[in-house]
């Protein structure tokens, strides 16, 4: 078949020009709101932080569920949008099979996006992430995420209608490329992720508007779980695929075994969506059965699958290596890696953090015993900032620094900044991590305005360590801005205005 | 279905079945997590109240 | 490279570190969740799993009948309630408290029934941090046996309104 | 390459994971010895 395409003299890969679009689109989009985001992220640290305590308690709840949703949602999904045509076409050296699926895609997601920020900070929607029944919002905020949740799905289908076309054109012959593997598995988790979502939204929708009477709040939390877990499960997949696109790309590594880290991600596909269990284990309703079975027998099959793939990412980038001649020792290889190239040094920071701050507390946090002593404390925000920002954030910021030059033919601004970036950005989440986690081990909630509790009946003051704690969520949490801050400058400032190449 | 003169295990060619991978990595959890977990929900017992 | 389609067969023998990594990370896998349900037999600590459905009417008339016949005092406005470790104990959840105040017993064994009358809650008792979560029209029978003495705190720790950070109950141990 | 199958591809990689190994085996046993500081429950 012939379509327009180009190659990249960077990468070598050839891009065909209606993916290329809408790719630049979805990753510029999903910068935007990852800076506001952050900025929300910056103004509910700020209020946590007790020498400051910014925000009144209206307004930090609203803030709260705007940080949750755009960095944790909207963000890293307009990214994964850029991700599946990224995987599904221009590694596949196919088209664009749908060109108005894409669009339908990015009008929808952006339209929801938008709906739902104005319901939020309009005070419609004082509902939180979770948005557990029966607390209501407007109708609107509903009908926001729905749209949302709509257009990535279409995204996530439009993976398998792309690689058809691919395969039946004969740009691939039996076996996905490893990398387009994990976008292909990271699709799966998405279409089952977002069905939960529209099996729970739309009721809750037609709730809100007094269509339907009431909603049990215990099957609103198990589906909805299977919607806000699974979704954190594509993160999960897609910042692995990252991680072996960058070995490639970077060290023309190549995965050690095929067999071991396919099986790596058939383990996802089948097993990693049960984590929803984790949310449910110190609930009523759910018996010891049904929470044992999901979190423990299945669950940690795919926890063997993340230990195969934190084994097998830097095993083939030390390989790599090691063929460049770097062969001294246990760890000339790492000594020597380019630690100047954002997209390596990014890549390698999200593989440590992801392993040692989010993946060991995931696990354990995630035993049915385990949940007693964390469930609902700061533990597991700190938990969550392991996975999601220093594990799928930092990888999908290494990506970009790559991505960029490659797509928006133009160079990174202001190197020095960007070779310092993942530095910042990484040092900043591991004390706002550990620290959120060291508070939460002395009981203090999450999701809470004031943890002095001065108006409640009767008073409790925590352990006087925790004071200590909160103060360094507070220096963590701004490092981090700065950090990120950073990132943003770098990669709109080079989308904008960097140097243009041939 | 042979390509050659290779031969490819059965796990090789279930891997390469992106539509089996999708089908089931949709059912497997649904029946085990939301399906089994929806049926505790609509079969719990009411109270009894010791009047 | 992970980035073209690999050729021909695949399906090769792993090199010995990759195997060797393995098994060990298979081996202490089955290690932690072998841990969950042999903890339920050898364990003190361990999540209930008895609930029932319960309506607010329902519930709130076992509350006040528990408060009629139990109260020993006031605190704060709230009635203390010393129940018999025999019967079964009502802890109720609502925007923004936790009604009544809890006076037990150590090393007594209590069937606490936990339940919120309007939205979903979060039970956190401090300083020892044992979370559950109280769901609305759900009754979670929980049987809890302090086993130190003092004042503790009863914390709110799910979303629960604008009021939520001033939800906090208490509970005597004597 | 003799040794394709039985040789170590990636030992410094191997020493990472086994760090990373006994930081997670310590830190899921510091739980299970604050499980057990808590009311017992069942």
């Amino acid at each position: 078949m012939s379509f327009e395409k180009r190659t990249c003299e960077i990468s070598g890969l050839e891009i065909e020009k209606n993916s290329e679009s809408m790719i630049k689109l979805n990753m510029a989009t999903a910068i935007i709101f990852f800076a506001i985001g952050g900025a929300a992220g910056l103004l509910v640290l700020l209020t946590r932080w007790p020498a400051i305590h910014l925000l009144p308690v209206e307004w930090y709840y609203r803030w709260l569920t705007a940080h949750g949703l755009l960095a944790l949602l909207v963000w890293i999904i307009f990214f994964e949008v850029a991700l599946v045509h990224f995987g599904s076409v221009t590694l596949l050296k196919s088209r664009l099979a749908v060109p108005i699926l894409s669009k339908i895609t990015y009008g929808l997601m952006l339209g929801g996006t938008l709906l739902v920020v104005v319901m939020v900070l309009g005070g419609q929607a004082d509902v939180l992430f979770t948005s557990y029944v029966p607390l209501q919002a407007h109708p609107l905020y509903y009908l926001g995420i729905i749209l949302f949740a709509v257009g990535s799905l279409i995204a996530f289908i439009h993976f398998f209608i792309n690689a058809v076309v691919a395969k039946k054109e004969g740009e691939y012959k039996r076996t996905l490329p490893m990398v387009s593997f994990g976008i292909m598995a990271a699709s799966i988790i998405g279409i089952m992720s977002i069905a939960h979502g529209a099996a729970i939204y739309i009721p809750t929708f037609l709730w809100s508007l007094g269509i339907i009477e009431t909603i049990d709040p215990s099957a609103y939390r198990l589906v909805w779980w299977g919607l806000g877990h699974t979704s954190q499960q594509i993160n999960v997949c897609m910042m692995v695929a990252c991680w072996y696109g960058i070995a490639a790309f970077l060290f023309k590594a190549k995965p050690a075994s095929e067999k071991l880290c396919r099986s790596a991600f058939v383990l996802y596909i089948l097993f990693i969506n049960v984590a929803s269990e984790h949310h449910l284990l110190v609930d009523p309703v759910f018996s010891t059965w049904h929470k044992i079975v999901n979190t423990s027998y299945v669950m940690h099959l795919a926890v063997l699958a993340s230990m195969i793939h934190a084994f097998a990412v830097p095993a083939s980038i030390e390989m790599g290596l090691r063929k460049q001649g770097y062969n001294n020792g246990l760890f000339e290889w790492l000594k020597k890696a380019p630690w100047g190239n954002p997209a390596f040094s990014a890549t390698f920071i999200s593989i440590v953090l992801f392993g040692f701050l989010g993946g060991t507390t995931g696990v354990i946090f995630g035993t049915e015993q385990f949940s007693i002593i964390r469930h609902n404390t700061w533990a597991i925000t700190g938990h969550f900032h392991g996975t999601v920002v220093a594990g799928t954030t930092i990888a999908f910021m290494g990506m970009a620094y790559f991505l960029i030059p490659v797509f928006f033919k133009r160079d990174l601004i202001m190197p020095g900044v960007a070779k310092l970036q993942p530095f910042v950005y990484g040092t900043g989440i591991t004390i706002l991590s550990i620290t959120m986690m060291a508070a939460g081990t002395f009981g203090v909630p999450r999701r809470h305005w004031d943890y002095n509790f001065s108006d409640a009946p009767f008073g409790y003051q925590f352990d006087s360590t925790v004071d200590i704690f909160m103060g360094l969520v507070g220096i963590g949490g701004l490092i981090a801005v700065v950090g990120g801050a950073m990132f943003v400058f770098v990669t709109l400032g080079s989308i904008f205005k960097g140097n243009k190449r041939a | 279905m042979s390509e050659g003169s290779e031969e490819y295990s059965a796990v090789q060619k279930f891997y390469d079945n992106i539509w089996l991978l999708l089908g089931i990595g949709i059912v497997l959890p649904t029946v085990l997590f939301t399906v089994w977990g929806l049926y505790e929900v609509y079969t719990l017992p009411y109270l009894p109240i010791v009047k | 490279m992970a980035i073209h389609e690999p050729q021909g067969n695949w399906w090769q023998p792993l090199s010995k570190d990759e195997k060797i990594w393995f098994i060990l990370a298979l081996v202490w896998m089955l290690v932690s969740f072998l841990y969950m349900p042999i903890q339920h037999f050898i364990g003190v600590q361990n999540p209930p799993s008895e609930s029932y459905r319960v309506s607010a009417e329902d519930f709130e008339a076992l509350i006040e009948a528990q408060e009629e016949k139990y109260t020993v005092g006031e605190e704060n406005g709230f009635p203390v309630v010393r129940p018999n470790p025999d019967e079964p104990v009502y802890l109720k959840a609502s925007m923004w408290e936790w009604t009544p105040v809890l006076e037990l017993e150590k090393d007594k064994t209590y069937k606490i029934h936990l339940s919120s009358v309007d939205l979903v809650h979060g039970f956190s008792i401090q300083p020892i941090n044992l979370n559950l979560m109280v769901i609305p029209g759900i009754d979670y029978v929980v049987n809890l046996k302090p086993t130190s003495s003092g004042d503790f705190r009863i914390l709110c720790n799910e979303f629960c309104g604008l009021g939520h950070h001033t939800m906090v109950g208490k509970i005597n141990v004597i | 390459m003799s040794d394709e199958h039985n040789g170590f591809h990636a030992p410094g990689t191997f020493v990472l994971a086994i760090i990373f190994l006994v930081t997670f085996i310590l830190l899921w046993l510091g739980h299970a010895k604050w499980l057990t500081d808590i009311w017992e429950m069942y």
